[in-house]
């Protein structure tokens, strides 16, 4: 039992959960302590599930013994798989930098009460992330999104102050409309092919009016929760006034959530939709994205904006291949692309955004004008940040330069020439807007600078390289992750 | 300027001219609705969908209200995330908030505290009933845990019961009990059976008991902390 | 039958025209009291559509205790806002006192 | 003639384009949160009015047990966001999200 690949699919969820729990029950100091059990038990369990799936390919759990479709079904495959691992990675980092930031930065009693709530928090939302990517039933996914935002919005909040306080009210409104247009959509499921799990969907559906009407709600809902252009309005300022550690795990991992379900919705409910002009309108929507977002970030006079602005183009890239995953030729390629682009984008945009929280800690301001001469003063930190921006512009060797790669050469297989167009302009721009960051950042600082030399610890700056150095060393990630995409790919390619 | 806006929120008022972006929204809402309404109108008539299988399954199940069923035990997994929303939910507003959105009183004539403790045994009867009920009749955990959630409500109010400051250690196990249970009887039937959340057929009945009891107290003390919002705690003397 | 039908309808036309003002009468107050209203118009409706359970869950939690969650909230709002006028009025008082001995 | 739930589902319909109506366009919080709430209720209705398998048969279970769980999940989004938005008007004097209202 212990070696099958089923038993270890619910412990994903189950031991960030209960560690949840514990870190709830518990006396507020232990929190760190029972993140870290907890994070390594959940760790192990990612670990053996993705080594077993390697090793004995997909695999299904049937919570309470009764199976789709009556029941709850769990499965894992190569993207799922992927998914949990990059979750692991970087949500460990985070919670190290956390460890940090609140030691340096948490003081007076009402701030530390508040900071004490981001283990539990979390931890929730590690869970809840888990149980989105292992979900096969369409009605579970609607709760695990539910208990993502909740997560995300209270974390957001948890910087307290009146700014951060509104744009997490944005951000709760934005995201239970979109989780109603989600379950809307659930229901016009339900009442036209009578079941909720998504391979007994895979084998029912036709092109209905009704399909369509569910594809249309879930798109849109799905598209407010990712933030995807025009519906990116309340993430700027969410992910700007966070603090860092959570601003990186909004950015790098929550919004992956809700893209992961519409990926998965599109090859697998929605495919006998492909023929029509939604796929092209998400490329659409995608390449304004990009264009929008970056002309967005190139503009910013405050650092974390700028990081935010850029995680709304980057987005667009996820958007930008949608028809060509249904193409034959193209998709196993362009999926590539995209799944390296997550996990890309996810180690890059973290490191840049505690990077930044460290950098700030020790100018005590946001503004991209008082970086002068950071280099001198917080070397690893800045490094972490060029890392990353290396990441994010696209540049070779990094995974945000194999994932356009993959993305290039599918759009050109096809002859999508202006999708190519806009991928090289959007990295174009990224180049603009980190050189924006990071030329003054070489300058000669300033000697008022100097004199309020505070350094932030080095678990901050070192997690924060860490990543970065991840999302640069996923160039040699493209064949693997391709490999990986491959197990159990007729549940992503339904379409044979 | 500013004044006019403390008037409207002292008057609760709010703006609800129609302009011209909100007529706008309303065309647009209006076109979605025409859509939705189109597609709806077709959905299959005459088809069980899957009433059929969860009515066939019923012996099976260990309760006889098919609801209660696919609460706890079909999709009982849908309902374990549900109970962790309730908990997240506190721990949200617990990180939003310092103070609760109520300062509660100790109140002048100890009539209505006394009413409350009478109360209390009386309405954990009804909750406990409605809870045994679910099982065969409508009813069930969240029927009985609104219940003791208004009562938790009305504890407060009346200060029976208050703690001076923080989150004492029982209200949060609590508070955190429907999640325990929950997860412990999850986890213990995956080792036992392979499954999570799998019951042995004969036990199904007592371990559902078992879980909603859990359930329904915490979703009793979660609504009462909801609606309380914050730390509860009383109005701090001048 | 018909007798049965003409009261959904009814019902739906009272339900919408509830909620309708629920969410445009400008008086916060009056509009959480339409909503309750309507709560409870819900329930009826599902007991209506043979979902007691549902229809309990809702008069209890959807409509009762929404409702009340709604009235503290727009009570500890207008406290809030009450408070802080008064804090305002006090410091311009003893502007204008500054004012007026200097 | 329309069936009983038919015309449930396109009440439910409309009860969630009135709730995304007074959402977007009303600026009080509070009225968005309640708009919320009705927007929830119309889906509540679409799935209700699917289960209904008119008055001689058993109605769905599932759609029910769906609703009863969303209902759960309804209130807990409304107290949370209620907790922001006391909180947001404690500190900025405004229950509004426009920072630059009626400037």
């Amino acid at each position: 039992m212990i070696f099958e690949t089923a038993f270890w699919l619910p412990i994903g969820i189950m031991a960030p959960l209960l560690a949840a729990l514990c870190t709830f029950l518990a006396p507020q100091r232990m929190s760190p302590l029972v993140t870290m059990i907890g994070a390594g038990i959940t760790f192990v369990a990612v670990g053996f599930l993705s080594a077993s799936l390697v090793r004995n390919g997909p695999a299904r759990h049937t919570v309470g013994g009764w199976g789709a479709p009556l029941g709850i079904d769990l499965a894992v495959d190569g993207l799922a798989a992927l998914m949990l691992m990059l979750t692991a990675v970087v949500g460990a980092a985070v919670a190290l930098y956390a460890y940090g930031y609140f030691n340096f930065s948490g003081h007076g009693e009402e701030t530390k009460r508040r900071y004490a709530s981001f283990w539990p928090l979390w931890l929730f939302l590690w869970s809840a992330l888990n149980a989105l990517f292992l979900s096969r039933d369409v009605f579970n996914l609607y709760v695990t999104l539910e208990l993502v935002s909740f997560a995300a919005v209270a974390l957001t909040a948890l910087a307290g102050k009146p700014d951060v306080l509104r744009a997490a009210m944005r951000y709760l409104l934005v995201s239970l409309v979109g989780s109603l247009f989600y379950l809307m959509g659930v229901a016009y499921l339900y009442g036209e092919f009578g079941v909720l799990d998504i391979d007994q969907l895979k084998k029912t559906v036709t092109a209905t009016p009704s399909l369509a009407a569910a594809a249309a709600l879930m798109t849109v809902g799905l598209m407010m929760k990712t933030a995807l252009f025009p519906l990116h309005f309340w993430l700027p300022p969410a992910h700007a006034n966070a603090i860092a550690p959570v601003s990186a795990l909004l950015s790098a991992l929550v919004v992956k959530g809700s893209f992961y379900i519409l990926l998965r919705a599109w090859l697998e409910i929605f495919y006998p939709l492909s023929h029509t002009g939604a796929p092209y309108l998400l490329t659409g929507l995608g390449g304004a994205a990009i264009l929008w977002g970056s002309l967005q970030a190139i503009r910013q006079v405050r650092l974390k904006l700028l990081i935010a602005y850029s995680t709304v183009a980057q987005i667009g890239y996820l958007f930008l291949l949608t028809p060509l995953l249904f193409v034959k030729e193209q998709s196993p390629i362009a999926l590539s692309g995209i799944v390296c682009f997550i996990l890309a984008h996810a180690g890059a945009k973290a490191a840049a955004f505690l990077s930044a929280g460290a950098i700030q800690l020790v100018t005590g301001d946001d503004r991209i004008s008082s970086l002068r001469g950071l280099m001198q003063m917080q070397p690893l930190a800045v490094v972490a940040f060029g890392a990353a921006g290396v990441s994010l512009a696209a540049l070779p060797p990094s995974g945000g330069f194999i994932a356009k790669w993959f993305m290039l050469h599918a759009a050109l297989a096809h002859g999508d020439r202006l999708v190519a167009a806009i991928i090289v302009v959007g990295g174009l721009l990224a180049a603009i807007y980190v050189m924006r960051v990071v030329a003054p950042l070489f300058r000669q600082p300033d000697d008022a600078v100097l004199h309020r030399l505070t350094l932030a610890p080095k678990t901050m700056t070192l997690t924060a390289l860490g990543l970065a150095v991840l999302a640069l060393l996923l160039s040699f990630a493209g064949i693997p992750v391709m490999e990986m995409l491959s197990i159990g790919a007729v549940g992503i390619l339904g379409i044979e | 300027m500013q004044d006019r806006d403390f008037n409207r929120a002292l008057q609760a008022d709010d703006d609800t001219r129609l302009t011209q972006s909100r007529l706008l929204v309303l065309a647009l809402a209006t076109a979605l609705v025409a859509g939705l309404a189109a597609a709806a109108i077709t959905f299959p008539d005459d088809f069980g969908r899957l009433a059929p299988l969860a009515l066939d399954s019923l012996p099976r199940s260990g309760v006889l209200n098919p609801v209660t069923a696919v609460l706890l035990n079909y999709r009982g997994y849908d309902t374990l995330l549900e109970v962790v929303v309730l908990l997240l939910a506190i721990v949200g507003v617990w990180a939003i908030a310092p103070t609760p959105r109520i300062w509660f009183k100790t109140p002048d004539t100890p009539v209505l505290a006394t009413f409350v403790r009478l109360l209390l045994p009386l309405m954990m009867v009804v909750a406990g009933y409605m809870l045994w009920l679910g099982a065969d009749e409508p009813g069930g955990a969240f029927q009985g845990g609104a219940v003791l959630g208004g009562v938790g409500v009305l504890w407060a109010a009346a200060v029976v019961w208050l703690p001076r400051a923080g989150r004492p250690f029982w209200l949060r196990l609590l508070l955190g009990a429907g999640v325990a249970a929950f997860v412990i009887a999850a986890v213990g039937l995956l080792f036992l059976r392979g499954n999570l959340l799998q019951y042995p057929p004969e036990q199904a009945k007592t371990v559902i008991l078992v879980i909603e009891s859990a359930a329904m107290f915490s979703i009793g003390a979660t609504l009462a902390m909801l609606f309380i919002g914050g730390y509860p705690r009383r109005e701090e003397a001048k | 039958m018909m007798v049965v039908v003409w009261f959904d309808v009814t019902l739906v036309i009272i339900l919408l025209v509830c909620g309708w003002l629920a969410l445009t009468t400008p008086n916060l107050l009056r509009a959480v009291m339409l909503f309750i209203a309507f709560g409870l118009l819900v329930a009826l409706a599902w007991v209506r559509l043979q979902a007691p359970d549902v229809a309990l869950a809702e008069a209890a939690v959807g409509s009762g205790l929404t409702g009340a969650l709604l009235l503290s909230t727009l009570s500890a709002m207008q406290r809030a806002s009450q408070k802080r006028r008064s804090r305002m009025e006090a410091m311009q008082q003893s502007t204008k006192e500054e004012y007026d001995a200097g | 003639m329309i069936g009983t739930s038919t015309l449930y589902t396109l009440a439910g319909v409309l009860l969630f384009g009135m709730g995304l109506y007074a959402l977007i366009a009303y600026p009080h919080l509070l009225r968005k949160i309640l708009a919320m709430n009705v927007m929830g209720t119309g889906v509540f209705m679409v799935l209700i009015s699917i289960a209904y398998q008119g008055p001689t048969q058993r109605a769905d279970p599932i759609p029910h047990a769906l609703v009863i769980t969303g209902i759960v999940v309804a209130v807990c989004a409304t107290g949370l966001a209620l907790t922001l938005a006391t909180r947001i008007q404690a500190l900025t004097g405004s229950a509004r999200l426009e920072t630059d209202e009626e400037a």
